[in-house]
């Protein structure tokens, strides 16, 4: 783009004349502002106002544009002008709204929209109109690692998509745990018998097709790269390497089987007749094998009586074994049951649950199993006892509020997924439990070699709304090693982890953000020769996007980076910027504002507030009218964590009152979208005290607050408690200084 | 195995299922509990129904058979009507109690066992009830004093209902009839012919 | 001929001379009224009612039941078997149900009717008196023969349990059926609302068997008619009226209460607000007199001399 | 309102809640055309109506206000309220599908200033508080509503509110004279988001929702105990406005029941658990909690949720279906009649607020589809049909499974139209 051509437009409707003299506001503009085209509007997002603003793109060939009307929030098709840099000053929701209508504020409310006006223009000449990131990333090849139902639905769904395919097994043959089973739960009606898993079918279409590559027995020695340009190195069983390069990943490394030596109360490894669900597959298969029945593995003898225990070593409050629910065990063990009773209505088979978990049509199968006879009792296992050929199975019968005893030929212990989730970055190599884990991607990422764990080794996404958030953009965990999960749900989340890692590839190819700043074309530029190398940026990243070169210099990864611009916020020297979000965008809006003196009684107080809840909640606390202190001054920000101190020590400088940071909720449920934003702002802000004390200021002069976007009652209390605070400590020394 | 052993087997399921009048429709109880809730006579019951449903899948025959409990039962259908399984309930408790009547098993002095024979035994004689019978028949089923006693304790109701001409004295000597009584007993007479060939095909 | 035909199962209790013998009364004036004839199916027999369970196997009680619409289907062809009394509509109800719904049983019963001389084809509609006042005549039509509302009545509708449950009125709830209710107000009386008792047991053939275990409800569901300020207690069901009536003396007797609620029929109701007299309701029938009905009935229909 | 152009080439997501709302975002985001319908005026669907989530008690409109960012910024979705899909023919790769659009009565020159709203008098049962409260016929569905723009109610036209509305819009917005529309589109494939609807829990008669006030339904407990809410986020009794302390959770309310229905929905356990704790956020220690349940099914790592609940002493568990429920006439309050079967223990507890957990039933039919789509026992969209479930319409799922199952049927969209286009090889 040429040189810049600035211009502000200032709405007049929806009351903005009535309550204030937008002629002032248009003088603020031009006279402070310094903008080249200046226009008052009745109207402006309508047809004639935005031909207005278009027309003065086309003719006048203005570059900037700066809009005092509603929120940023309101009339985003109307004011939709990509091919120039926009900012809006928020007159509507941020004023008039939120300001009493009477004659006595007249005055401190006309100063609030004309310091937005400044602030507006201060910003608009900052920003650039982003380019997207320049070295694009074009790769469009996606990698499966894991040959299991996950894995291989993946691959399918992607290469039927249109996409090249790469598939890791790191077993001799594809299949995983599905092969190993004689049937599945039915995933669709009629749910009342055992279904065939469909394997096969897969195993043959994703070998047969002509977009799909296979490495088995191979694993991840090492990947490295970004989404569009990640180079895999594939070790193959000789140990010898081969090098894929792909643009995204979905990991498929699924589930171990919890370990039933671990229950030895339970009978595990005590007597071959204790097994666990896989176990009891195994038996089936080998009997179809040979055409006969199932055989007690003890002496072959006649298996008349199974006895299922659910959640062995599961929902376990003991810290011993798995906290959680496999979720797919109880319709498992229905299925495993009806393998006997369809062979032989005469073989007794119990199943002992505390919660029999069949949700959704899984109730049709659950009666299906008791239609078949299959017996059903809420018990609490105490113990399995082996001695013998026959099993002994004690529980407390909750019903009968008894003890109780089964006899079995068998029993089958109902045991956990344990994901395959590799190291856990979090916590120190040395301090890994002492079974090593064995890293699946052996990424070269500055922050470890895996995905981020959200707890109990699950590689989950924290967010409700959004699942396939893993915190490594262009890696998309799927299957059980994500969640505990039955197959039916591997199928579906595996085509979602494959439109996600397509979608991955798609946006890299444009040099465009993912989620949640979807299509964001800005990217962080860092003026190196300023870096100190201290490597806040590489450790604060929450999305491991930077890494670090031999001169431990930061290395941006453009196409893994998220836009939050918490390395921004980090930067002690300030040499991180966006093309349109800066130190500079936001320091000269804290500059521009008009600040009284320190007698005028008219505080300032500086508001930073989180776009994607905080600011969200202030519009709405517009919309329902709550009044707030008509002396601050609101600032968006990207997050919390992409804050800079010195804007603070800016503000401060400039006679600013008080400073107040409003972001998301933090901690164990934290809801920042930028998973740690708020968090490292509030720490960066614990330290700023000795500053402020330097400056000779009260504490109480920063302060931060965690809101939630429902807020919209809260923020205004929280607004003018404050207001209330600044008061009561008086205006800043500083005024007059700066 | 003994009885011990073969706890929440099926055997005793399977036995209710082949005897007892819609007891195929036992093992399909979720164990909600919406039957035991919903009895009018709820606080009689030893053993509610969806209890006496666990009980037979946990084997425990002599239990089930002994209990007074489903003789408890007024046929209110409240139970079903509410159940989510759709069981049968009121049935399945007749005929649980049935069976352990028929094997012997059932309380002695059940006051409802005795009353449900000597009904039967009532309107088969003639095809039709005979009140009075009926009524002096409840009395005096379990010994003569006892039944002066009741009858004394219950005159007044008695003899209202005879002001009211609703009990008839002259039913001791002729009461209602079938006609056709030869033909009402060789009906049932063959039905319970059948129904011993239905359940025990070889014999 | 008359507007309606068909085939009438008194059952044990509703026939001359027995405990129900009022119920019987009553429903024949307002056949009369409504032009309704109910032919007696020719030598009927006991329905078996839910209590025989123990005495008679399944198929036994099937029986006693198919011999009547065996019956009903030679004598009285076409027409549906109507039943006054709760008990006797369920069991014929149920029996029909099975014999549906189960060949095998269907056949059996029929091997057994044979020694009878009799056969069951399976097609006889069993219907409740109250059903086809209902289905086959409507409320507006019920109303039509009213020549003495009942007003200043207020009668505490109470359905009981078996037209209630399992079968039901069509479109009647289990918990809040609103049919007598709404025949109360076709025959201008007040209907207690909110009756909570309206589908309570009375104990049913345990009231006989079990009376100390039955007084409870019975005293329930009379002292919640007190509450609601009725006058009388209206039922539909021969058993509930017995027991609810009879037992008021022994619940006075074990609680010290002062109970004296007339229980009615929705049939003696419609007799007298279609203008019979006392007889005709089958009034004299009561052991606690219903005082407002008969004086209604005593009173001079308007309009007439 | 003209018809937006769409080509064998476009995805047709039915349905703006916010699985609706995924599948069209995730598909945009690929870069293919969409197009959404929403039959009502915004999108956001039931999420929208939420107070919170389960497990983290979360807000529901903080992902809403993402997802409407991410639709605000990308031009290849196209959002059409008020519409309606009347008839779909064709096959895979080539639909007609045909359109029925309500008028709003307003148009794009709505700034949503509200003076519509400030001038109209006329009120109706307000649908986005399940009829709790009222609104204005000129009215904004919620804060968060998009379009944001305002809707007069269709009972307004004709009336003199209408002009009031008009004379108030300095804007010329508001048009009562705005009229059905029916629109063709052409479209490659079509995923089906049409949600679900809660059970009509008056059809459970012993737990009499409908004859006693004060026996309620989780929804309308959800806005009950919002501050945004009709009381403010006050837990009030209907029958005489009193703070509920003692509040009973009955699950499996229609659920699990082959009277009702026959599937488990899922979600009602995690949602009374949830809602336990707003008993706390609301009474403090005063409130007390009591769930009635047959099977708690806190799936997965859920069950950290419940394991904390249990050790909540606010929160009681009876392992029960409650049989009946009976009001005191005097108090309101209501008395729950049933048997603990953990050892059979027979009850009759008062409460002063009773919260149906009522189950899921499918989205209401009656559209002229395909007759290749297939549906379960219940009613629900099954794998295998033609047109994408996506999310509730395939079944009883949580939010989390929703946006998981709306994301996978966004791919098999995108698999159609890649072959329509050939573009399979290209990529």
């Amino acid at each position: 783009m040429s040189e810049m051509k600035t211009a502000a437009y200032i709405c007049q409707g929806c009351g903005i004349a009535e309550r204030l003299s937008t002629k002032q506001m248009a003088v603020v503009a031009q006279k402070e502002g310094k903008m080249q085209v200046v226009r008052e509007h009745a109207f402006l997002c309508n047809t004639e106002g935005v031909q207005m603003i278009r027309d003065d793109i086309a003719r006048e060939a203005v570059t900037h544009v700066m809009i005092a009307a509603c929120s940023r929030r309101a009339k985003t098709e109307a004011f939709h002008f990509p091919e120039i840099t926009l900012t809006r000053a928020n007159i509507r929701e941020g004023v008039i709204w939120s300001q009493p209508e009477s004659d006595e504020v007249q005055e401190i409310t006309q100063e609030m929209a004309d310091d937005y006006v400044r602030m507006g223009c201060a910003e608009i000449k900052k920003m650039k109109l982003p380019q997207g990131a320049p070295n694009k990333a074009r790769n469009k090849r996606i990698l499966v690692v894991g040959g299991g139902m996950s894995g291989l639905t993946a691959a399918l769904e992607s290469a039927e998509a249109g996409y090249e395919v790469v598939v890791v097994e790191k077993q001799k043959e594809l299949g995983g745990w599905a092969a190993r089973l004689w049937k599945c739960v039915p995933a669709k009606s009629p749910y009342i018998g055992p279904a065939d898993t469909g394997i096969s079918a897969l195993i043959a279409a994703v070998t047969g097709h002509p977009r799909i590559k296979i490495h088995l027995n191979a694993t991840i020695a090492q990947t490295g790269g970004a989404p569009g340009r990640f180079q895999v190195q594939i070790a193959g069983e000789s140990g010898a390497t081969t090098t894929e390069e792909v643009g995204a990943i979905v990991q498929a490394s699924g589930f171990t089987g919890y370990d039933i030596n671990k229950l030895p109360e339970l009978g595990g490894g005590k007597s071959p007749n204790v097994v666990d669900q896989a176990g009891l597959e195994q038996l089936v298969i080998e009997a179809a094998k040979q055409g006969r029945p199932v055989r007690r593995p003890s002496d072959g003898g006649k298996v008349r009586s199974v006895a299922f225990v659910q959640c062995a070593g599961q929902r376990d409050g003991s810290g011993k074994h798995l906290p959680y629910c496999s979720g797919h065990c109880c319709n498992t063990s229905i299925k495993q049951a009806m393998y006997f009773k369809d062979a032989n209505p005469g073989t007794d088979t119990a199943v002992i649950y505390t919660d029999l978990r069949t949700p959704g049509m899984g109730e049709d199968f659950y009666r299906s199993g008791q239609n078949k006879g299959v017996t059903f009792t809420k018990g609490a296992v105490s113990e399995v006892m082996t001695d013998g050929d026959t099993c002994t199975v004690k529980f407390k019968d909750l019903i009968l509020d008894e003890e109780g005893s089964i006899e079995a030929d068998l029993v089958v212990l109902a045991t956990g997924q344990v994901p395959n989730s590799g190291v856990n970055i979090d916590i120190p190599e040395e301090e890994q439990a002492q079974a090593r884990p064995v890293s699946i991607l052996n990424l070269t990422y500055r922050q470890g070699k895996d995905l981020p764990q959200l707890k109990h080794g699950l590689t989950d996404s924290h967010f409700i709304c959004f699942p396939y958030e893993t915190r490594r953009t262009g890696i998309y965990a799927a299957g059980p090693v994500r969640r505990p999960m039955d197959m039916a749900q591997a199928v579906e989340d595996a085509t979602g982890a494959a439109l996600k890692a397509i979608q991955a590839v798609e946006n890299a190819s444009l040099g465009r953000a993912a989620h949640p700043r979807s299509g964001d074309l800005s990217f962080p530029i860092v003026r190196l020769e300023g870096c100190t190398q201290c490597k806040r940026c590489t450790v604060e990243c929450p999305f491991g996007a930077i890494d670090e070169d031999e001169k431990r210099y930061p290395v941006f990864n453009e196409s893994r980076c998220r836009r939050c611009g918490t390395c921004m916020g980090a930067c002690p020297v300030r040499v991180i910027s966006f093309e349109n979000y800066s130190p500079d965008s936001i320091g000269s809006q804290i500059k521009a504002v008009d600040m009284p003196d320190e007698f005028s009684e008219k505080p300032r107080i500086l508001v930073l507030a989180c776009e994607n809840d905080a600011y969200p909640a202030l519009d709405m606390a517009g919309m329902q009218r709550n009044v707030y202190s008509a002396f601050v001054r609101i600032i968006p920000v990207r997050c919390l964590g992409s804050v800079n101190t010195v804007w603070i020590t800016d503000a401060l400088n400039g006679g600013w009152d008080g400073v107040m940071m409003m972001g998301c909720r933090h901690g164990d449920d934290y809801q920042c979208h930028f998973i740690k934003g708020s968090e490292l702002a509030n720490y960066r802000m614990s330290k700023i005290d000795d500053t402020l004390k330097q400056l000779g200021l009260e504490t109480e002069r920063v302060t931060t607050c965690q809101v939630a976007i429902t807020d919209s009652a809260r923020v205004a209390q929280l607004i003018n408690d404050y207001a209330a605070k600044i008061a009561e400590i008086g205006m800043s020394p500083m005024k007059g200084f700066a | 195995m003994n009885e011990l052993n073969i706890k929440y087997h099926n055997n005793f399921l399977m036995e209710v299922e082949e005897n007892v009048e819609e007891g195929k429709w036992v093992k399909m109880c979720m164990q909600c509990g919406v039957c035991s809730g919903s009895c009018p006579f709820g606080p009689h019951w030893a053993h509610p129904p969806q209890e006496l449903f666990m009980m037979v899948r946990a084997g425990k025959r002599a239990d089930v058979l002994n209990s007074d409990s489903m003789w408890m039962c007024t046929s209110c259908y409240n139970c079903v009507v509410r159940c989510p399984r759709k069981l049968p309930i009121t049935q399945i408790m007749h005929g649980l109690a049935a069976y352990a009547n028929h094997l012997g098993m059932a309380p002695k002095t059940q006051p409802t066992r005795d009353f449900s024979l000597l009904f039967w035994k009532n309107c088969t004689r003639t095809g039709r009830v005979n009140e009075l019978r009926l009524t002096l028949g409840l009395y005096f089923n379990d010994g003569f004093m006892a039944g002066i006693r009741k009858g004394w304790a219950m005159r007044g109701i008695g003899l209202g209902l005879m002001k009211a001409g609703r009990l008839n004295a002259f039913e001791l000597f002729k009461g209602h009839v079938c006609k056709d009584r030869k033909g009402v007993h060789a009906m049932l007479k063959k039905a319970a012919e059948i129904e011993q060939r239905r359940k025990h095909p070889a014999s | 001929m008359a507007r309606k035909e068909y085939a009438f199962y008194p059952g044990c209790s509703s026939q001359l001379r027995a405990s129900a013998a009022n119920y019987l009364t009553s429903t024949n004036s307002i056949c009369k009224t409504l032009d309704i004839r109910m032919t007696a199916i020719p030598d009927w027999n006991c329905c078996g009612a839910s209590i025989s369970y123990a005495g008679g196997g399944e198929l036994s009680r099937l029986v006693m039941n198919a011999r009547n619409f065996a019956l009903s289907e030679n004598h009285l062809p076409g027409q549906d078997i109507v039943a006054t009394c709760a008990a006797c509509w369920l069991g014929a109800r149920e029996a029909k149900h099975k014999l549906e719904t189960d060949a095998q049983l269907l056949a059996d019963a029929n091997e057994a009717l044979q020694e009878a001389g009799l056969n069951y084809s399976g097609k006889t509609k069993v219907r409740h008196m109250v059903e086809v006042l209902i289905e086959d005549f409507g409320y507006a039509e019920l109303a039509r023969p009213v020549v003495k509302p009942l007003a200043g009545i207020k009668f505490a509708g109470y359905v009981g349990c078996q037209t209630n449950r399992p079968f039901g009125i069509a479109g009647e709830s289990f918990e809040n059926p609103k049919y007598l209710d709404r025949l109360i107000e076709t025959v201008g009386g007040e209907a207690a609302a909110g009756y909570e008792q309206k589908v309570t047991c009375c104990g049913g053939a345990l009231a006989f068997s079990e009376t100390e275990k039955s007084l409870k409800q019975i005293k329930e569901i009379v002292e919640s008619a007190y509450d609601h300020g009725a006058d009388m207690i209206v039922t539909p069901c021969a058993l509930c009226q017995a027991n609810v009536e009879v037992y008021q003396s022994e619940v006075n007797k074990k609680y010290g209460t002062k109970l004296a609620m007339p229980v009615t029929y929705y049939s003696q109701l419609m007799t007298v607000a279609y203008g019979g007299t006392a007889k005709e309701a089958g009034l004299g029938g009561h052991i606690i007199q219903p005082a407002k009905l008969q004086e209604a009935a005593n009173n001079p229909t308007p309009g007439k001399q | 309102m003209t018809t937006p152009i769409a080509t064998s080439q476009t995805i047709l997501v039915v349905g703006g809640g916010i699985s609706g709302m995924t599948a069209a975002l995730e598909a945009a985001e690929c870069g293919k055309q969409v197009i959404l319908l929403e039959k009502s005026p915004t999108l956001g669907g039931r999420t929208a109506l939420l107070y919170r989530y389960f497990p983290k008690l979360c807000h529901p409109v903080c992902g809403l206000e993402i997802n409407l960012r991410r639709l605000k910024g990308n031009r290849n979705v196209r959002v059409l309220t008020l519409s309606e899909v009347s008839r779909i023919t064709g096959e895979r790769g080539n639909y007609t599908v045909e359109v029925t659009v309500s008028p709003r009565y307003v148009n794009e020159n709505c700034t949503a200033c509200g003076e519509c709203a400030k001038a109209v008098a006329a009120e109706v049962p307000n649908p986005y508080n399940y009829g709790l409260d009222k609104m204005k016929v000129a009215y904004l569905p919620h804060d968060m509503a998009y379009p944001l723009r305002y809707v007069l109610d269709p009972s307004a036209v004709g009336t003199e509110d209408a002009g009031k509305a008009k004379a108030a819009c300095k804007y010329d917005a508001i048009n009562p004279d705005m009229k059905h529309e029916e629109m063709e589109l052409t479209v490659g494939a079509i995923i089906w988001a049409t949600g679900w609807q809660p059970y009509d829990a008056a059809k459970i008669q012993p737990y009499g929702y409908g004859r006693y006030p004060n026996v309620i339904t989780s929804l309308e407990f959800e806005r009950m105990s919002d501050p945004h809410g009709p009381t403010g986020g006050k837990i009030l009794r209907p029958s005489d406005g009193k703070e509920a302390k003692n509040i009973a959770f009955i699950q499996c309310a229609g659920s699990r029941d082959e009277n009702h229905l026959r599937h488990c929905s899922r979600i009602c356990c995690m949602a009374s658990l949830k809602q336990t704790q707003y008993v706390r956020e609301a009474c403090g220690e005063e409130g007390k909690s009591t769930v009635y349940y047959i099977d708690i099914r806190a799936i997965d790592r859920f069950e950290d949720f419940y394991q904390k609940v249990r050790k909540d002493p606010s929160v009681r568990f009876v392992k029960s279906k409650v049989a009946r429920i009976a009001q005191e006439s005097r108090s309101g309050d209501l008395i729950l009649h049933g048997v603990d079967t953990e050892g059979y223990h027979r009850y009759a507890n008062n409460h002063d607020l009773v919260v149906l957990a009522v189950g899921m039933a499918p989205p209401v039919k009656g559209v002229d589809i395909p007759a290749e789509i297939l549906a379960d026992s219940s009613g629900f969209l099954e794998p295998g049909s033609s047109i994408f479930g996506a999310g509730c319409a395939s079944g009883p799922l949580d939010v989390n499974r929703s946006v998981q199952h709306a994301t996978a049927a966004a791919l098999r969209a995108i698999q159609v139209i890649n072959k329509a286009a050939g573009e399979e090889a290209s990529v």
